[in-house]
């Protein structure tokens, strides 16, 4: 071992050295810091942080991060991501000093009953077993050119594992899970699937604009546009244009049992009342 | 001599000798046609007639309701017992005018023959042909007229006449041009006329000796037009093709044949376009090849528009016990159908009825990278990647490798070894890149 | 250490659910790089146990007083101090080991699970809770590094802790103890370890 | 390709149905259902394991010859090494709930490969391991056929040779000559300079791997490959060009170090690999431009190792190292499309 | 000069900094998705790599040496490293946006990472003369690009590949990098 005196030269160059540069280093950096200081939005991150994060898309941004680049930009409003539950919401305005726009939470709805067993089939189809896919070569198996054509295109698109295939091969909505992004109805090449408040509950879920006996022809939960329910409300709330009965929910108040008992095909059907409660 | 034709592409067994001696015959007048409003690419027409109106053969029922589209015409006449919609063979239902016949097909008025054609001016030319409905009669049924009025710049310096007939099993083009010689050389010179260009090409595929025979012996009084046979190859009949093969010009990407100096037509057309310029004809028929090993009696058929394919089917014997595909058009880009209702339309070059024998049974395996669809591909593609990253949903990368430059012939998928839909998958590319971008069009607009 | 008892979730995390190596991906060079025999791999990890709680410690001490601007410089001279002494003290005891472990002791210095504890918990959190979770972390990095040793050693040599295991027959698969030995076997124990989080979800 | 018509064993009810010709309009019969599918509905007859078993049998001769050249023993090691492949294959598919893949031919083929690429005395349970590594971590570890990104059988083999490097190096010579051990031509060349007659190497009446010395029957199984285009020519042919052109200027500068180019084409497992490892399709590029490039690369490396690297032979070390260049060769050697303008 | 090829070609192939000693091998998990980033972060840590080699022989042998404090060497170096590194991506915010959303968001994850820490720690252990050291940095950093650049191809296929669920990301990752590792050996010996 060295003597003493050596470590102390040791330990005091060290000190000395290290200190110096450590000096040296925090002077220029703190420098730099001033001079080249680029001024960024720190708001950015605290708003991707309150996004819900499921980058699904719907607000028409790459992803969450983006979207609240634009939002805290001011070029787009809050309201463009309908998943943003209302806590989340009013934290992200409270940050952002806008108001919250409040609305209905709205969820999506399958305007289609043709199941399998249910709708004719008029062919076999071969090739992708996809919606979007089988729109190229004669839409599939079913007949009906209006519905569902079953290969759950909406299923997979779904972020939220919230919409299912049933045993007859239409998608069922969970409302529960449901946050109404939309992507479904995107999805969906016939246009089956609507967005609408949940306080919406009597629906008629049919498409098909065929006449009472094209329409039967294909498919026995057709709506055939008979009339019986707009003569059972008279005419209040329900109002049947090319041959389908379509809701008018702003005007529709009445009891909800009537039309859905008279209609004969059963197209006119209550949905999620029971779990809203 | 080596023979022409473009780089790539596939040879698929031709199958034509099951109707290719077949002389043409004429349907009976049906009892009933359906005639869809949109027949066509561009705009749909608006029907002129009302249920229970009476027409006649010939007379305009439907107008055109933009440039980018073309008129339809009764091709018997009788009453419009209702329009509405009916099976179309283009997708799954369609808006039709359906006329029951009296029987007699009585005219609308006498066609005489106006000898006289050289002396019209391009614009009476291109109307009459717009009158008389004439649209693309090889497949994809563009209106004519609309080739037929290139803007200024665009100079045009050489007309090309498709007979190339690239598709296996079908023979209409084939017939036309053996049975129809003078009339295809004489809508060809009016068509050359309507564009005044001096330089006629017609390109017709090696396997046809006896067309390409009767075209020389009909076109041997005019120095200005050459018959060029071609090397058996599909998709030669595609416009892009067959321009590269028989003058050597590649039209650009996203571009149009115009852009090079070039404007091609099928021989059904320039049939149609002789009658209409000379006879003052609309087109309300045209030759149907009636094919494949579903069918009792392979036969060419000159069918009135309109007309249901049952009929049809029926006029030539039936159909076999184990027919399972009734496909309208060729078997690599036709279109198969559910249904014998749909009717004839103008873009309706066949009818193939194949039997479990010759239908393919797909059993997809993964893709091994092996790059025959590469190969094989006429416009140069990957359509390996292109159907991979559009089923990953990756649309920037589908685009940018040319996705929407596919032409959607299916040589890719017909080499495959790995039976991928690969055509399929491109289509649902491309439909959602269109739709992407038009949502951003809309978006920033 | 009463802290220890009222936050043990603090510490088992770092054994599993936020496992260094396996869940979080980080320490990765050492990771690869020193597991070719069990006994170093243990080694690897005690440096770091000592580095990681030690830093911890005098930086959760330290944290209202460093300035947010330069945090980083000054956790990384405090983190690269006691590496030094790490180092020091390993090249002292075992000079084998430290042999074998090369420039991957002082490396531990730019180990992203140390500067990650500190920047993401020692320095918003006090004392006790700082040592608990940088125990927990180092714990469960040297547990995963002396199995990826252990199975690395025992199909490339034979043995575990230099413990003859295999019979005398077995040939020793030399490539377990070279490069591609370490990429493989880390792959393929992280892929286990998501299918095994993957069942205990369900 | 009247192939397109064989009989195919159909399912579809419509066979039931009597599609007699009748009237428009009426409903009552049930219509015939018709088959929708996409175009294009012809098809060429070749498929995946038409593809995969033509190979193996373009390799039989050879594999015949190794079993006549080194004894009966060599089919031991072949069927250890098939056996795991399709048994490793069988039980992955399982795990992952998958159909079986074991028809296609890809496992037989992975399994038959690695042991061509062994010496004729190595070990059987350690092939089996090698064939056990190669599909598992070679294939279905990516995906399962078509995905993996370098050639499962080379894999194996050099997971062997990293393991075993001494067992995978030592030759026996073949039946009939007077010697239990020997060297191969690359390795009697490298380490004592001594060359090899030419007609032995190939006819193949020399050391080496169990699949790899007559370089005439590798030769005829792989034109038969490029004349059923089941392999790509441009691959053989721009790997052993390189091999020839950069081994004979080596060869001009110095030729009392560098073995000639012709020794280089027939030595070692060069043809194989050429013919049957480097081209294939999974792990090779794609576009025409790519597979020169490949080929081209392979050559370099193989140069390289066997001139100035420390070992004698690097067929395989030059194809596995390019199969990591095939993503980005493929990604920058696309193809300009039709009508593409010059940017 | 046949010493500056050797250096080059050991630290690129036979000895590749991330498949042969284990490098930076948080970025070369974690940016190796997309191509384009990739390239981006091996010329950034070549720049960096290179830029250190030069620093830290510099402060090696004028003031560790000098003051014979060898042991403070991992201090220094990575205080040295850090402060560079920060200096560099300031500048290069303020000079260029462009170069700066190319190759400086990828400077601070450079900084703390053992492959800059280990090129100095490498140099002073092999003994380098200045030229050699920023050669070797230099060459350091290919070595890294290829490798990163490599994986992100590969990583790219496999966004195709039906790569089963528990492996996907790191794991196969992983698994890719030992057959490159493999594919590497081959070399072995070449210098």
């Amino acid at each position: 071992m060295v003597d003493s005196s050596l470590i102390y030269a040791d330990i005091i160059g060290a000190v000395l050295s290290m200190g110096g540069l450590g000096l040296i280093f925090s002077i220029l950096i703190t420098l730099a810091n001033k001079k080249l200081h680029v001024e960024e939005n720190p708001q950015i991150e605290i708003v991707a942080d309150l996004l819900p994060g499921a980058n699904c898309g719907s607000c028409g941004y790459a992803g969450c991060a983006n979207f609240a680049e634009n939002l805290t930009g001011g070029k787009t409003q809050l309201s463009a991501c309908p998943v943003c539950g209302p806590d989340a919401a009013e934290k992200i305005a409270r940050i952002l000093g806008v108001e919250v726009e409040s609305g209905e939470r709205r969820v999506a709805i399958v305007m289609c009953q043709g199941g399998d067993g249910t709708v004719k089939k008029k062919a076999d189809y071969e090739g992708i077993q996809s919606c979007i896919g089988a729109t190229f070569v004669g839409g599939g198996e079913r007949a009906c050119s209006y519905g569902c054509m079953g290969y759950g295109d909406c299923v997979t698109v779904c972020p939220f594992d919230a919409i299912h295939m049933n045993d007859k091969g239409i998608p069922v909505v969970d409302r529960a899970k449901c946050t109404g992004c939309g992507n479904c109805v995107e999805a969906c090449p016939r246009n089956v699937i609507e967005l609408h408040p949940l306080s919406h509950h009597v629906f008629v879920l049919c498409r098909n604009k065929d006449n009472g006996k094209n329409s039967r022809a294909v498919c026995s939960a057709a709506c055939i546009g008979c009339k019986i329910c707009e003569k059972a409300v008279d005419g209040i709330g329900f109002n049947v244009t090319d041959n389908l009965a379509v809701v008018d929910h702003e005007k529709y108040t009445r009891e909800l049992v009537l039309p859905t008992e008279k209609c004969p095909t059963k197209c006119i059907v209550i949905v999620g009342k029971a779990d809203e409660k | 001599m080596k023979l022409k034709t473009f780089k790539k592409g596939v040879h698929p067994e031709e199958y034509k000798f099951l109707s290719e001696h077949k002389t043409l015959e004429r349907l009976p007048i049906p009892e009933e046609v359906f005639i869809p409003v949109h027949q066509h690419i561009g705009a749909p027409c608006r029907p002129l007639v009302e249920k229970g109106q009476t027409v006649k053969t010939g007379e305009i029922i439907g107008q055109s309701t933009g440039f980018v589209s073309s008129p339809i015409h009764a091709t018997i006449s009788g009453t419009v017992k209702t329009i509405d919609n009916f099976p179309h063979p283009l997708g799954i239902n369609g808006l039709m005018i359906h006329i029951t016949g009296d029987g007699k097909d009585e005219w609308i008025k006498s066609f005489d023959e106006t000898s006289n054609w050289e002396n019209l001016l391009t614009d009476e030319i291109v109307d009459l042909v717009q009158k008389a409905g004439i649209v693309g009669l090889g497949g994809a049924a563009f209106p004519t007229h609309v080739k037929l009025s290139p803007s200024k710049e665009k100079k045009i310096d050489t007309f090309v006449l498709n007979g190339c007939e690239c598709e296996p099993y079908l023979t209409a083009d084939h017939r036309m041009m053996v049975e129809q010689s003078e009339e295809v050389a004489l809508g060809t010179r009016i068509l050359m006329k309507a564009l005044n260009v001096s330089r006629g090409v017609i390109g017709v595929e090696n396997n046809k000796p006896d067309a390409i025979a009767a075209m020389e012996k009909a076109t041997s009084a005019f120095n200005n037009i050459e018959v060029i046979p071609l090397k058996v190859k599909y998709p030669q009949g595609a416009e892009k093709m067959l321009i590269k093969a028989v003058i050597n010009r590649n039209v650009p990407t996203g571009g149009l044949p115009l852009d090079v100096g070039v404007v091609v037509n099928n021989v059904g057309t320039a049939i149609a376009v002789a009658e209409a310029v000379t006879k003052n004809k609309p087109l309300i028929e045209r030759v149907v090849s009636i094919t494949g090993d579903g069918i009792k009696e392979p036969k060419n058929v000159i069918a009135r528009i309109g007309t249901p394919f049952q009929n049809l089917i029926d006029f030539c014997g039936g159909l076999t016990d184990n027919t399972v595909k009734i496909i309208m058009g060729g078997p690599m880009m036709g279109i198969t159908q559910h249904t014998l209702n749909v009717p004839v339309i103008k873009a309706t070059s066949g009818i193939l009825c194949l039997t479990d024998l010759s239908v393919i049974k797909h059993k997809e395996y993964p893709c091994i990278q092996c790059g025959t669809c590469i190969g094989a591909c006429p416009m140069n593609l990957l359509p390996t990647r292109l159907a991979r990253f559009a089923q990953v949903e990756n649309w920037q990368m589908a685009e940018d490798l040319g996705i929407l430059n596919c032409v959607e012939c299916g040589s890719c998928a017909f080499v495959c070894p790995s039976q991928i839909p690969l055509v399929q998958r491109i289509r649902i590319g491309k439909l959602r890149i269109n739709e992407m971008k038009r949502k951003a069009k809309l978006a920033t607009v | 250490m009463a802290s220890k008892t009222s936050h043990p979730k603090e510490f088992l995390k770092g054994l599993w659910d936020e496992n260094p190596v396996l869940r979080m991906l980080l320490g990765l060079c050492p990771t690869l790089a020193v597991t070719n025999s069990a006994i170093n791999g243990f080694s690897m990890g005690l440096a770091v146990i000592f580095t990681l709680v030690m830093s911890s410690a005098i930086i959760s001490l330290a944290r209202n007083i460093i300035p947010k601007e330069v945090r980083i410089p000054t956790f990384i001279i405090v983190i690269a101090t006691f590496v030094t002494i790490a180092d020091k003290m390993l090249a002292a005891h075992v000079p084998d080991i430290s042999k074998a472990l090369g420039p991957f002791v002082p490396l531990i210095v730019v180990n992203c699970i140390i500067l990650g504890r500190q920047e993401a918990f020692a320095s918003k959190n006090p004392v006790g809770r700082s040592v608990i979770d940088a125990l927990g972390m180092s714990i469960g990095f040297t547990i995963t590094l002396t199995i990826l040793g252990s199975i690395r050693e025992l199909l490339g040599v034979g043995t575990i802790f230099a413990v003859q295991i295999m019979p005398l027959s077995f040939e020793p698969w030399m490539v377990m103890v070279l490069q591609p030995g370490a990429f493989l076997t880390l792959g393929l124990m992280i892929g286990i370890s998501n299918w095994l989080n993957a069942r205990r979800a369900k | 390709m009247e192939d397109t018509k064989q009989p195919i064993p159909n399912e579809e009810p419509a066979n039931t149905e009597k599609p007699k010709p009748k009237p428009v309009g009426k409903e009552k019969k049930p219509e015939p259902q018709y088959l929708l599918s996409s175009s294009p509905h012809m098809a060429t007859i070749d498929r995946v394991p038409k593809i995969m078993w033509t190979v193996i049998a373009a390799l039989m001769p050879a594999v015949v010859y190794g079993m006549y050249n080194f004894g009966f023993n060599v089919l031991l090691t072949v069927l250890a090494s098939v056996i795991a492949a399709v048994a490793t294959e069988i039980v992955i598919n399982k795990m992952r709930g998958r159909e079986s893949s074991v028809a296609d031919g890809s496992a037989v083929l992975t399994g038959l490969l690695l042991t061509m690429t062994l010496p004729p005395a190595f070990p059987k349970a350690y092939a089996a391991v090698g064939a056990v590594f190669a599909i598992a971590i070679g294939k279905q570890i990516f995906g399962g056929l078509g995905y993996n990104i370098f050639n499962p059988a080379l894999l194996g083999r050099a997971f062997l040779q990293a393991s075993f490097s001494v067992k995978i190096t030592t030759w026996t010579a073949p039946v009939g000559i007077d010697a239990i051990t020997t060297a191969t031509p690359l390795g009697s060349f490298k380490f004592e300079k001594i060359m090899t007659p030419y007609f032995d190497m190939f006819m193949g009446k020399i050391g080496g791997c169990i699949g790899e010395t007559s370089a005439l029957l590798i030769i005829i199984g792989g034109v038969y490959l490029l004349v059923k285009k089941y392999a790509d020519w441009r691959i053989p042919a721009s790997y052993l060009g390189t091999v020839f052109i950069l081994g004979g200027l080596l060869w001009i500068i110095n030729p009392e170090q560098y073995p000639d180019p012709v020794f280089h084409l027939f030595s070692g497992g060069l043809m194989l690999g050429a013919f049957f490892m480097a081209t294939d399709m999974v792990t090779s590029p794609v576009t025409p431009k790519g597979t020169w490039i490949y080929g081209f690369g392979m050559g370099a490396v193989l140069i390289i190792i066997r001139l100035f690297g420390g070992l004698p032979e690097g067929v395989m070390y030059s194809i596995l190292f390019m199969n990591a260049f095939v993503p980005l060769i493929n990604r920058y050697t696309r193809p300009k499309i039709f009508g593409e303008l010059k940017k | 000069m046949a010493n500056l090829v050797i250096i080059f070609l050991s630290a690129v192939i036979v000895n590749n900094y991330v498949l042969v000693n284990f490098l930076g091998i948080c970025p070369f998990v974690g940016v190796s998705k997309k191509i384009g980033p990739a390239i981006s972060m091996g010329m950034a840590t070549t720049f960096v790599m290179t830029l250190t080699a030069a620093v830290a022989w510099l402060v090696n042998r004028y003031i560790l040496e000098g003051l014979n404090l060898q042991f403070l060497q991992t201090v220094s170096f990575i205080l040295v490293i850090a402060s560079l590194v920060q200096l560099v991506e300031m500048f290069i915010k303020k000079v260029s946006k462009p170069l700066y959303d190319a190759l400086g968001i990828f400077l601070p994850l450079i900084t703390t990472n053992c492959a800059i820490l280990g090129v100095a720690l490498f140099l002073v252990l092999k003994e380098y003369n200045f030229i050699e050291s920023i050669i070797f940095g230099f060459s350091a950093g290919v070595g890294f690009t290829l490798a990163i650049v490599i994986m992100a191809g590969i990583r790219e296929e496999l966004e195709l590949a039906d790569v089963p669920e528990y492996f996907k990301g790191a794991p196969i990752t992983m698994i890719v990098a030992g057959c490159l590792a493999l594919a590497f050996m081959g070399f072995s010996g070449l210098i």
